[in-house]
């Protein structure tokens, strides 16, 4: 064997379609009245009349129609619509912004654990020691991660994270009298920062990237005074590129009395280079379902950890988890308090995966996570230029935008019909029309858990695709053609809305 | 170290020459240098999984309270039921598990079809004809409405009933500082809601039915005040118990909200669990979060696709009718799941037995001298309120060394009382959930072990 | 709702091509030098250099190269694998003599339990009770099944258990002075049975079936005397029909001192209705596989337990799990056992989920499923009976033979044709061209755990291909057209043999 | 009762009328009326599963010597390995579980694509051209080997080393009753077959390499032997130790067996697990069981088949190489996974690890008084005998109350001893084991343990 990495031919989802082509029917189709799977314990409680339970006038006249299926039909069909999903396990999954990372079997291990997985919420301390070791462990280990002071686990995702940080922010202010109205963002940050701005009582300002793919740092300044709550940054931003000027634009910030919030959605490309403390961030949250490898579940859950720096530590949502002098531990709410952001303690199992990846990989091993995300987007982009230019041609971090701009322009064929290309050769499509200040943008990227012949594969696909707009003009809008169901006609969706089987 | 990446040195050597560097640290060259973290992170060094997985093994072991220990009596929002391996093996199938937010819904119908599945399911349990692909859990959902209630009626002041559980009022609270809500709460009487009390004009009413405690409220009573002001009705309720009572749809909730663990989702120290969410086709354009819709492909196939997109921030950012992005899609997978296994005989039966359980449960402890029921010989429902003649909290601990988790202790669940709650009572009231999985042999040991205890 | 069983449409494999369609790489394809997956305890036990554990001259000189490759590209490659597979779980096998059934998770879980799964073979029976304990009352429910005195379970498969029944047998005679040589066998019986024979130390004497499908009794008579040892039968026979006169046979056999072998593999059709002991069989094994629900596994493992009759209990294999009289649980060898015929004490993990399956059912439970398997054999036979006739045209049990001889004619379809198209339709194929005594034999055994819409999906598309069939004549020698390869060259295979990749 | 039966009663009238039929009992109307069970089968009513669970963890809890219980250091042909959770998933994906033999290839390359994948690396650990599709067990391998073996020497006496597994002699005479092989077990001394006390001219020679005892045998003189006498040499390797020692192949072996339960099988308490099984070209018409074989379908794609069927008893009947049909086959695709998992250089680790923490053991407990080693300081692989002041079988019994399964007792397992120990050493003789994943702590720990209880 050689070490050419063109030998190996690359991870696609080759799985060729195994039989049949129907679609599968909705498990109401499949139901037959009188049947079931369900069995359960028998319990020796003494039976009682349901009129007796409850007062009948509170009773429904009919039973609710659930589904009606045998425990083999049931599972006939949900393995069907599992071979009707695409997912990491199958293939490539180069979606900018996502850090669709493999997801190792050990940490479903870790989750799956009894003794962890079958805790009741409410149990005591004292009876929960395990979990609170475990939880305050990953806080502190994620304060050395991010150069932060401290953790709160609570919220839920992403965006729970955006919110908690944007109330830490103004409570921070009001605790100064200071009613702050105005949140800067940049006009390439994701969707959920605006969102959570305004939930969060603030309005936007939204600042211009710059012709480097950069925050527009003199805009930030004009924009800044004192009803400035602070900024949200990600950093690498959403075109993959470092926010060079970071030092300067905290500096600038803070001198306002505005804090700086910290998206970090893109922290895979830093693990153990660069802390976004040591940038001067002051809040930030994490998407441990992108960086720590905690799987999507095909669009959650996730948990989104709020690390702070010190001044902050007094507002943070409790109850925390807190080790107490005698070694134990125990919970403390801060003295400030915003409130509880979570019904409990936050998304604990996918806290639970996320400590034993950062166990697994360690300070050096989280480093490593961040080079090789970050070589693997370097070559891509690289070996895709020549069709696939980067919108900002330089060295990229741990993912790379490019523009289908000059294909379009030559064959007509759109970042979507490239899209839809992709996932007939075998891999899903990269993210696209994000961020919206690149024209026909195209977001790979493909994670430090890909190989080298997977990128080559995904490279030649890629070249294939153009060979084909151009050979065939027009061919790629027919794209997809064997998938479990063709271009989907998402218009008709919203205008004949059919949000359940019942109305149909 | 151990890791999960595939790059031999050899490559690592090609590839950077490919990018015409040196070395690694060329890649990170835009970092101003000054920023860079010298020495690297201060975290004990990778471990090999056999290594991790025993650290897990004693946090594990250190949970001495956990449902594979003690007995569990404990419910509250959070509750021990039969979760089937047929349901692990489906939920688990890692095309469910590794997959992103259907984007591509050419090879995303899996995902989309089951979470149409669940909006079907979850809309016919809330008597309403729209339901979400699911929030982050009970508390999440509660603060979706009111927001969506709120904006709807177009006034932000929000009673709602203490019978709510007491975390996710806490909750609401926290996201009022945003919102700008003005939250009041309104006591409970005999386990109901009394706006006796209450002056003004809500926009936005919120009941629980059942109450965190188990009691029934009076939907249709609450309907008819929400009437009379102009406001919206969010009726908080449990799926399993809902598939026995008359739906709150069908009692004019506008929205119905949820928790949705009793689905399918194990104990799981409180997360990830699912936010359920219905509303009428009024509030469509402020339903927030993902919504699946079924269409065609353009060969006329039947096919399914996250519709209105044009409510979610990704499209509509600051205008968008929620902030939220990743949820708990896979929970609700698993609850179609769950409830494709319990079927429509099934979660009745899974309710009746808890119910039955409870209340048998709660009539056997109050016949113990010095224990009574909360709201006296009232209907329970999953949970029951027991008042003990020691302080609840105290009782946990001394019969968790009797090998039962008995119950949550209400002083700890509301941090010391709200409204829901005479004062002097919170203190010593336990409450207790019996599931279908409880036999008689253990309520009764647990009754005994009360007994004693309390003694 | 209505309850008509044309409603619900059944349960196909309708699993649509997921993307792309070329054959999934080798691992060793996969494999890139100096990759690797593995991770293991940290020990702390001194290490020793090699050449000290091993004499140098014992050593391979150059690594035996595996595979290299990441554990993200050997998940990516055995799910892809996996969806380039047929299964009970995706749809309908109506593989004719494989009882197909629905394997219920919940004896997964039964199987994979802490306190059972990891018990070590070689455990003191005082330190795995709980192992003998399940053993035992597995013996003794499998007794009450068939009818027999006792069971031995360490047979692996079927196959093994019938040379252990020969076995068996030989030692009976043997102990009566007696060395007989023959053994009667049906022509319709599986290949094991005389393969068995050979091995067992005997010679087959083949007993034609006669015009209703049934074991000739003529023949039987003539071909008994006192060199036979015995007969080798299956009731139901292999095309699915009761042998009436078993009374007779068994009669007839005895009085030349001869011994009943029953062949399990179709003990599904009778459970709870007629016992093999009843019916005067002295030993037989069963496919615990088929009819006790443990999944076949892509061919095995799957386990063959045999039972016999009082008088030949002395010579079962041994050790055999046994009651002890404190009601302990102990080992011990029968007097004049045959022997060992497992490594341990048989596959354990199969046994149980046997165990599991018989408790969930119960005596009543276990009738119930061989009344709907008849049933819905039944069903099916006469369902399809206008294009593909059953070879004998009446009541059958759990699986029905059917012609395609008729179609072949009329089109030039040929079973096989139909089995491939079958495929497409997404059903697995019946059991083609066996038994070998049916013209164009097509074998379908539904099983009791299809449902009915499940049997009409597959009626229906019988109905297609024949309809194919004849509009479209040699069509069907093209299908499957959408499977992920189609016809294979099997010629070639032997021809061009190819056992592993480096023959290449 | 439970089932898992779909049918309802109004499809069972339903299907009844269809067949012109008024009850179930038609259906069995060529049963004779004398035959049929009259009042049911005598067993226990049908029970739910998690009734039947609770009857399964009670099983469990009376296997006070299971290895999450006591820490293992049994070996004797099966292993305490590490089997990741990768390996548990890939391996438990259902479309390779549920699946049948790959009668119809088109859809079923997964499996027989793992099934080649498997045959590869078996036969490179062999270094043979040829291994099947798996056997039932190390026993069924050394039976089919010397069926194979035999007919191609035509030759039926059998000289068999008393290194191989004291259980799989006893299988092959059980099954030389009916073969009527005779077969002559060949004395250990020092460790090694001693074939000079042989005489006769036998058709086959089996040794084992390494021994049951963990000793080194010596494969090029028994190949010397077997040339002389025209008889076929079967060698009975240990797939993991195989990846550090010169091949058996290449020292002239014709067939090469083992037990793969060490790849990636748990212990199970002795099945199901895995019969490897390789020869040479020269043998390949009669390899006993399933080949699979690389060929192309119609469109000239790369496609898996099953190969060589003229072999098997389903086309051969009587004239069949062997009788087997069902067999291991996901044991061998969780082979290829945990194959796969381990890499060329993880199989050595685990190979070395083993050995060495062996080696360490024994070393350690011979320097107890009154302890030794069975076969002097020899060199051990991953088993060795040690010879205690006391009975193995006490010892082990008390070594339980130590929290230790201390090993097998060879007088257990050789069913009180044979030509492969010494008749006085037999009943004290205990075979350790240790794995990579035991640790020195552990090792250390059995030792003390020891040293308390052989007082
Ligand atoms: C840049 C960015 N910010 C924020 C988010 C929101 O995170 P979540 O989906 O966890 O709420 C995402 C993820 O989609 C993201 O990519
Ligand atoms: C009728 C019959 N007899 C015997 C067997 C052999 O059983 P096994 O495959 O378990 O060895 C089979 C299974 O294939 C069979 O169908």
């Amino acid at each position: 064997m050689s070490t050419s990495f063109t030998q190996a031919p690359g991870g696609k989802a080759a799985s060729a379609p195994l039989m049949g082509s129907e679609a599968e029917p909705t498990l109401f189709e499949l139901s037959v009245p009188g049947r079931s799977a369900y069995q359960l314990r028998t319990t020796g409680v003494p039976e009682i009349a349901l009129e007796q339970l409850i007062p009948s006038e509170l009773l429904r006249e009919e039973e609710v129609a659930i589904a009606e299926v045998s425990e083999r039909d049931l599972v006939a069909h949900f393995t069907r619509l599992s071979h009707r999903q695409f997912s990491v396990d199958l293939g490539f999954y180069p979606l900018g912004s996502c850090t669709m990372k493999y997801n190792p079997k050990f940490c479903d291990e870790v989750a799956n654990m009894p003794g962890l997985v079958d805790v009741h919420p409410a149990t005591p301390a004292s009876l929960s020691q395990g979990w609170l070791e475990l939880l305050v462990e990953l806080e502190e280990s994620l304060c050395e991660v991010t150069g932060m002071a401290a953790v709160t686990l609570q919220p839920a995702a992403g965006a729970a994270g955006e919110l908690t940080g944007l109330l830490l922010m103004s409570a921070y202010h009001r605790a100064r009298g200071d009613r702050r109205r105005r949140i800067l963002i940049p006009d390439s940050a994701h969707g959920t920062n605006p969102a959570s701005v305004t939930l969060g009582g603030y309005e936007v300002t939204t600042i211009p990237t710059d012709e480097r793919g950069l925050v527009d740092v003199a805009a930030v300044k004009a924009a800044l005074d004192s009803d400035v709550a602070g900024i949200m940054l990600t950093n690498p931003n959403t075109v993959g590129l470092f926010e060079e000027e970071i030092a300067e634009i905290a500096a600038a910030v803070h001198e306002v009395g505005g804090l700086l919030y910290y998206d970090g959605a893109n922290l895979n490309a830093i693990l153990g280079v660069v802390r976004p403390g040591d940038m001067g961030f002051d809040i930030m949250h994490m998407n441990v379902h992108k960086t720590f490898a905690t799987p999507h579940g095909g669009g959650g859950p996730g948990a989104g950890p709020v690390a702070v720096s010190q001044r902050l530590v007094e507002y943070l949502p409790g109850p925390r988890p807190t080790r107490l002098a005698d070694g134990k531990y125990g919970y403390a709410v801060p003295e400030h308090s915003i409130g509880r952001m979570h019904s409990w303690h936050g998304n604990a199992m996918v806290l639970a995966r996320t400590l034993a990846y950062i166990k697994v990989h360690g300070g050096d091993g989280l480093r490593l996570v961040a080079e090789r995300a970050v070589l693997n987007a370097n070559w891509l982009r690289k070996r895709i230029a020549e069709h696939y230019p980067a919108a900002y041609d330089r060295v990229c971090m741990h993912e790379v935008v490019v523009s289908a701009g000059a294909i379009k322009k030559a064959t007509g064929a759109k970042a979507l019909d490239i899209a839809k290309a992709l996932l007939e050769e075998g891999f899903h499509a990269p993210t696209v029309y994000f961020p919206l200040i690149v024209d026909e943008a195209l977001m790979f990227e493909p994670t430090e858990t890909e190989s080298l012949q997977t990128l080559e594969a995904l490279a030649q696909s890629l070249e294939r695709i153009v060979a084909k707009a151009v050979s065939e003009p027009g061919s790629l809008a027919e794209a997809p053609q064997s998938t479990p169901v063709r271009r989907v006609d998402e218009a008709r969706a919203a205008r004949q809305l059919i949000p359940t089987f019942d109305a149909r | 170290m151990a890791d999960y990446m595939p790059h031999t040195p050899e490559e690592i050597a090609e590839m950077l020459e490919f990018l015409g560097m040196d070395s690694i640290d060329q890649l990170f060259q835009a970092i101003p240098q000054a920023l860079q973290l010298s020495g690297g992170l201060n975290l004990p060094a990778g471990k090999t999984e056999p290594d991790v997985r025993a650290d897990f093994l004693d946090f594990a072991a250190k949970n001495s309270g956990a449902a594979s220990r003690l007995v569990c009596f404990a419910g509250a929002g959070s509750y021990d039921h039969e979760i089937p391996p047929v349901v692990k093996a489906l939920g688990s199938r890692s095309e469910f598990v590794t997959a992103y937010t259907p984007y591509q819904p050419e090879v995303a119908q899996g995902v989309l079809q089951a979470v149409f599945e669940f909006q079907t399911m979850v809309a016919r349990l809330a008597g309403l004809p729209i339901a979400n692909a699911s929030l982050y859990d009970g508390a999440a959902s509660l603060v979706e409405a009111v927001n969506l209630a709120a904006a709807s009626a177009k006034n932000p002041v929000v009673w709602i009933s203490s019978g709510v559980h007491p975390h996710w009022r806490q909750v609401l609270a926290t996201f009022a500082e945003g919102t700008g809500h003005q939250v009041h709460e309104v006591p409970l009487i005999n386990g109901k809601a009394n706006f006796e009390s209450m002056a003004g004009t809500p926009g936005v009413v919120v009941i629980a039915n059942p109450t965190y405690l188990g009691t029934l409220d009076n939907v249709a009573g609450a309907k008819a005040l929400a009437v009379t002001h102009g406001a919206k009705l969010v009726v908080a309720a449990d799926p399993i118990t809902a598939s026995l009572l008359k739906s709150p749809g069908s009692q004019g909730a506008d929205v119905v909200i949820g928790e949705g663990q009793a689905l399918g989702t194990p104990l799981s120290f409180g997360g990830p669990y699912l936010g359920l969410f219905a509303c009428t086709d009024a509030e469509l354009r402020r339903l927030p979060g993902r919504l699946v819709g079924e269409t065609l492909d353009v060969d006329g196939t039947r096919a399914y696709v996250t519709t209105l997109r044009a409510r979610e921030q990704d499209i509509r950012r600051e205008k968008a009718t929620s902030n939220v992005c990743s949820n708990q899609t896979l929970m609700a997978v698993w609850a179609a799941i769950q409830l494709g296994w319990l079927g429509t005989q099934g979660i009745r039966e899974v309710a009746i037995r808890s119910i039955q359980a409870t209340r048998y449960l709660r009539d056997e402890l109050v016949k113990i001298d010095g224990v009574s029921a909360l709201t006296g010989d009232t209907h329970v429902t999953r949970d029951a309120g027991i008042v003990l003649p020691i302080e609840a909290s105290v009782a946990i601990e001394r019969l968790a060394d009797e090998g039962f988790l008995a119950g949550v202790s209400v002083a700890a669940l509301t941090a010391g009382g709200d409204s829901s709650i005479d004062a002097g009572l919170v203190d010593n009231t336990l409450l207790v959930a019996a599931t279908e999985k409880r036999t008689r042999v253990e309520i009764d040991a647990l009754v005994a072990a009360v007994g004693k205890v309390v003694r």
